[in-house]
């Protein structure tokens, strides 16, 4: 394992320190228990929306806290998700009086310390609501299941429901919106490495230098399926096409097209990616009226991608345009 | 004989021994159809509750003990074990009430409130792939033994043996609930790491009861 | 070679095909020759800014073409300087004449190639500065080498310079400001792996698992020096030692951390190292006024970072806070 | 025997089909102690060479030829072979003037003129591991062989001989310009691949000319 850490069990603290450090104007970083919050928090008549999970995933979610987007993200270890504790604390120090929104990625171990904590802070006074984010294509659906995870699709609601938020929604606009965008968002993934876990030492999984493995999540577990490597067009055609058709999305539809990283792909093979989908989407009818092209949420430096398709309509893109000032993400301000 | 309160604590770090000796183990199950995280959590864990252990009051009351437990797992543990170890806790600590002693019986009704909680948070049937694979056969066992006369130690031992089996039936499984549903059919043929922690943290109970001769 | 390409021959112009389609707002691609350009280039009266060298650095430079930074960009194939006629071409569709000032990272090819464009241009009339960025500590300099390479400083070049000929500084101005700027600059990187040129398909060295190459360029050449690999602590001080003593940075200074991904390093480590850097800075009095943390000259996918420091004055906090919107770099606006 | 501009242009194209064929050698010299472009480069270059000789009109002079063959590389190679390669093309053009064929003195001129060409742009001097340690030994061969009444294939051939010889000599050298340089005492033990590239076009022009009995 080469990374540039100290020590496997200090990581996330070390990282947090790191990243209070480079943004002062933006953040606090508590770590007992660890969770970070916007500078100015808490807003007051605001409505706090606060998410996490397991760390891993930079800049998701701490890289999304600040003006416009997140109150405060509960960083879980890596690919563990957080304590209610920490969520309580996260709470505790956004409560602006007009409740707190958990978003969610749908993964039992985040559900349950979510509910757990939303259960604690409801009993303390705080009205707090949860909705859970489930985009990913690649896991079927079932009464029977843990159901979908929670993917790509995060970010954009963290940041739609974040401005929402931001110009005074109460919160059970904020609520129905978070459900509304996590209704018309789907997200699908490829590694084409797998990811060393700090604490673990070597690789969740290995591929041959001819595979991939699609269908992946965000915690460094192997995929659905490993088919054999293609070029670009075919791997962006394996995350499109079972995207586009599960909404479904159709022509006519007006898209947010979000290419991401998985942390290892750099920028100039994520823009070949990007072009391919806009065209794809273009052969469909469908109009790519925003985009979204970086690591975003990633697995460690796991090398892969994923696609997400947000259906938009001129709310939405109203909020995804509004200013939002993080160390992810920034326009207008 | 019953478990006093010292039992009861006993138990508790002997299971922190062995999780933390097993940490390997169940961090490469879960490497393999999870997030490799399993025994790390727990190890953190357990190991918090060992440190509260040493340096706060000793708990006054069996239930006490359980309740320091459940409350540490959940501060620490994270995850989908951490809520669902920490609700097992909870619901044994509610269990057996202010008894100073767990008798059998006692230990046995525990052990049901324990598998009752996690099936309330975690909502996974027998079959799944999960802990649940494991408590289900271990609480029909103790039961058992608890109906017809054994110890304490007797109790948990019956519990242990009928956990190692259910969690050896999780490997043919394909898993429906936690990570490894993610990998649907790839998920068949490896054991589940939370039936194995579950097997494991009740073979350390009966070590601890067993070998303090109760 | 796993990576998300169709073709290593069509790498470059397929990624500014996704870029385009990704900024249609920011910037226009012409493909032959290859320029990234303002969307609303030429401006009139206004310096153009120009920068360029090879592909495989991004988001350099494509991505700090916009309002407040650079009027185009120039990429040669993977790591190979520009044609002398994609620079001429920048320079003609960006001429809004106040002149151009070329931001040449110091490399022979790169230096070579813009000299003859800049010949050319002088030549059809455009007044036209170069100004040479040679930042790289790792090299040593001599009257009798090719001198420095040009790394990490670029990126803080082309933000301060841009957003001096964003208010309308006259060439001469900028060109005396980006002299100030590279005077007060030093950076240096370590690799802890290599990175695959497309149309080479093998790594461009290799590195066993417990060791590092230090003192390496952005071209995914080898370093000066191959050590064992060690904590986030030892790697920061590898890097922080020899820029604060080259310059030297001294108690009491103003300064710019940038610290920057090689392009796999993920996030998480990299604001493990940016933490320990902002120690090791504050312990020698050096005041952290300013940071930049991310990838944003990278080497394809190679794992590493590197650090940059710059001594800042009033004014040049000034210029980096200008506001700047481009794919990579935005705020202000 | 003189070279007319159809033995410029078969020259031309059979460096093309050298460095081609070479390219992959070139890639990993230039992997080992550069960034591994440089036989891509010169590929991409020669190849557009090619084509423009296959499009337009032929050129009409010996000078027109290398005219056409400098701005092409210049326009497509890119990186340092580029304006180098390129400038010494050029030069050598404006050496040849409107001469309808070259003779061996004239060959040697032309040589003369590029080396002066490429020291000019690259301000390389023998001894810093680059393609000037194969060019100098090279135009002192090529100027040798002119005095004492060689033929142009018999100049060219002289200046490959030198060429490699020259290109040789660069493997012990540590790099003091290039990319080599950043390298400092590990680019010694290497050759250095411009040197090579430059051996190489020379052995083609040397081998066209032969063959065309020239
Ligand atoms: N819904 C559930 N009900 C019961 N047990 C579950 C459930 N989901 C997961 N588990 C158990 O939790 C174990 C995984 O725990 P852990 O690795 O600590 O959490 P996570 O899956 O969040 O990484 C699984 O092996 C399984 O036995
Ligand atoms: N200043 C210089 N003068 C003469 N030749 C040079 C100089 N710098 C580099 N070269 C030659 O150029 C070759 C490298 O060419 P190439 O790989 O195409 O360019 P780059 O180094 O820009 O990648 C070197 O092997 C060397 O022979
Ligand atoms: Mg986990
Ligand atoms: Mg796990
Ligand atoms: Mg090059
Ligand atoms: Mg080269």
């Amino acid at each position: 394992m080469k990374k540039i850490i100290n020590d496997p069990a200090t990581v996330v603290v070390d990282a947090l320190h790191g990243m209070a450090a480079a943004h002062p104007d933006l953040l606090r970083v508590q770590t007992d228990p660890a969770v970070v919050v916007r500078a100015d928090a808490a807003v007051h008549g605001k409505v706090a929306v606060i998410s996490g999970g397991g760390s891993g995933h930079e800049p998701l979610h701490g890289g999304f806290v600040g003006m416009g987007m997140l109150d405060a993200a509960c960083p879980g270890p890596v690919f563990t998700s957080p304590t209610p504790d920490q969520v309580q604390a996260a709470v505790t120090a956004t409560d602006g009086g007009a409740g707190a929104l958990l978003l969610v990625k749908n993964y039992t171990g985040d559900v349950l310390n979510f509910e757990t904590a939303a259960e604690l802070a409801a009993a303390e006074g705080t009205e707090v609501r949860t909705v859970l984010i489930d985009d990913d294509v690649a896991v079927k659906d079932s009464l029977y299941t843990a159901g979908r995870r929670g993917v790509g699709g995060t970010v954009l609601v963290e940041k739609i429901v974040g401005a929402a938020a931001q110009r005074g929604d109460d919160l059970d606009a904020c609520e129905a919106l978070a459900r509304r965008v996590v209704a018309g968002v789907r997200s699908m993934g490829v590694a084409l490495t797998a990811c060393t876990v700090p604490h673990v030492g070597e690789p969740s999984f290995t591929l041959a230098d001819d595979e991939m493995e699609i269908g992946i999540g965000i915690h460094g577990e192997p995929g659905r399926q490993r088919v054999p490597m293609e070029p670009a067009d075919g791997i962006v055609r394996h995350l499109l096409d079972p995207i586009l058709e599960d909404l479904p999305f159709v022509e006519g539809d007006r898209v947010l097209l979000f290419t991401n990283s998985m942390g290892g792909t750099p920028l100039v093979e994520l823009y070949i990616a990007h072009g391919i989908a806009e065209r794809l989407l273009a052969e469909r009818g469908i109009t790519v009226e925003r985009r979204l092209v970086g690591p975003y949420i990633t697995s460690l430096e796991m090398q892969g991608m994923s696609l997400t398709v947000l259906r938009l309509d001129d709310e939405l893109v109203e909020l995804w345009d509004a200013p939002v000032h993080t160390a992810a993400l920034r326009w207008g301000v | 004989m019953g478990c006093s309160v010292e039992g009861v604590v006993a138990a508790l770090r002997s299971a922190a021994e062995v999780v933390t000796a097993h940490r390997d183990e169940l961090v490469e199950l879960d490497r393999v159809i999870g997030d490799a995280d399993h025994g790390e959590n727990l190890k953190r864990g357990f190991t918090a509750l060992v440190s509260k252990l040493d340096l706060s009051e000793p708990p006054a009351t069996p239930s006490a003990a359980l309740k320091l437990a459940a409350t540490t797992l959940i501060s620490t543990v994270g995850g989908a074990a951490g809520p669902l170890y920490g609700t097992a806790l909870l619901r044994a600590a509610t269990s057996v009430g202010d008894a100073a002693e767990l008798d059998a019986a006692g230990v046995a009704a525990a052990l049901r409130a324990a598998l009752d909680g996690v099936v309330a948070r975690g909502k996974a049937e027998p079959g799944d792939k999960t802990m649940v694979d494991a408590l289900t056969p271990a609480v029909a066992a103790a039961e058992a033994a608890a109906a017809s006369g054994s110890t304490v130690a007797e109790v948990l031992s019956a519990a242990a043996d009928a956990a190692d089996e259910g969690a050896a039936s999780t490997v043919p499984l394909v898993a429906r609930k936690g990570r490894a549903s993610y990998l649907g059919e790839r998920s068949a043929n490896h054991l589940d790491p939370g039936s194995r922690s579950t097997a494991l943290l009740l073979r350390s109970f009966a070590e601890s009861a067993g070998g303090g001769d109760r």
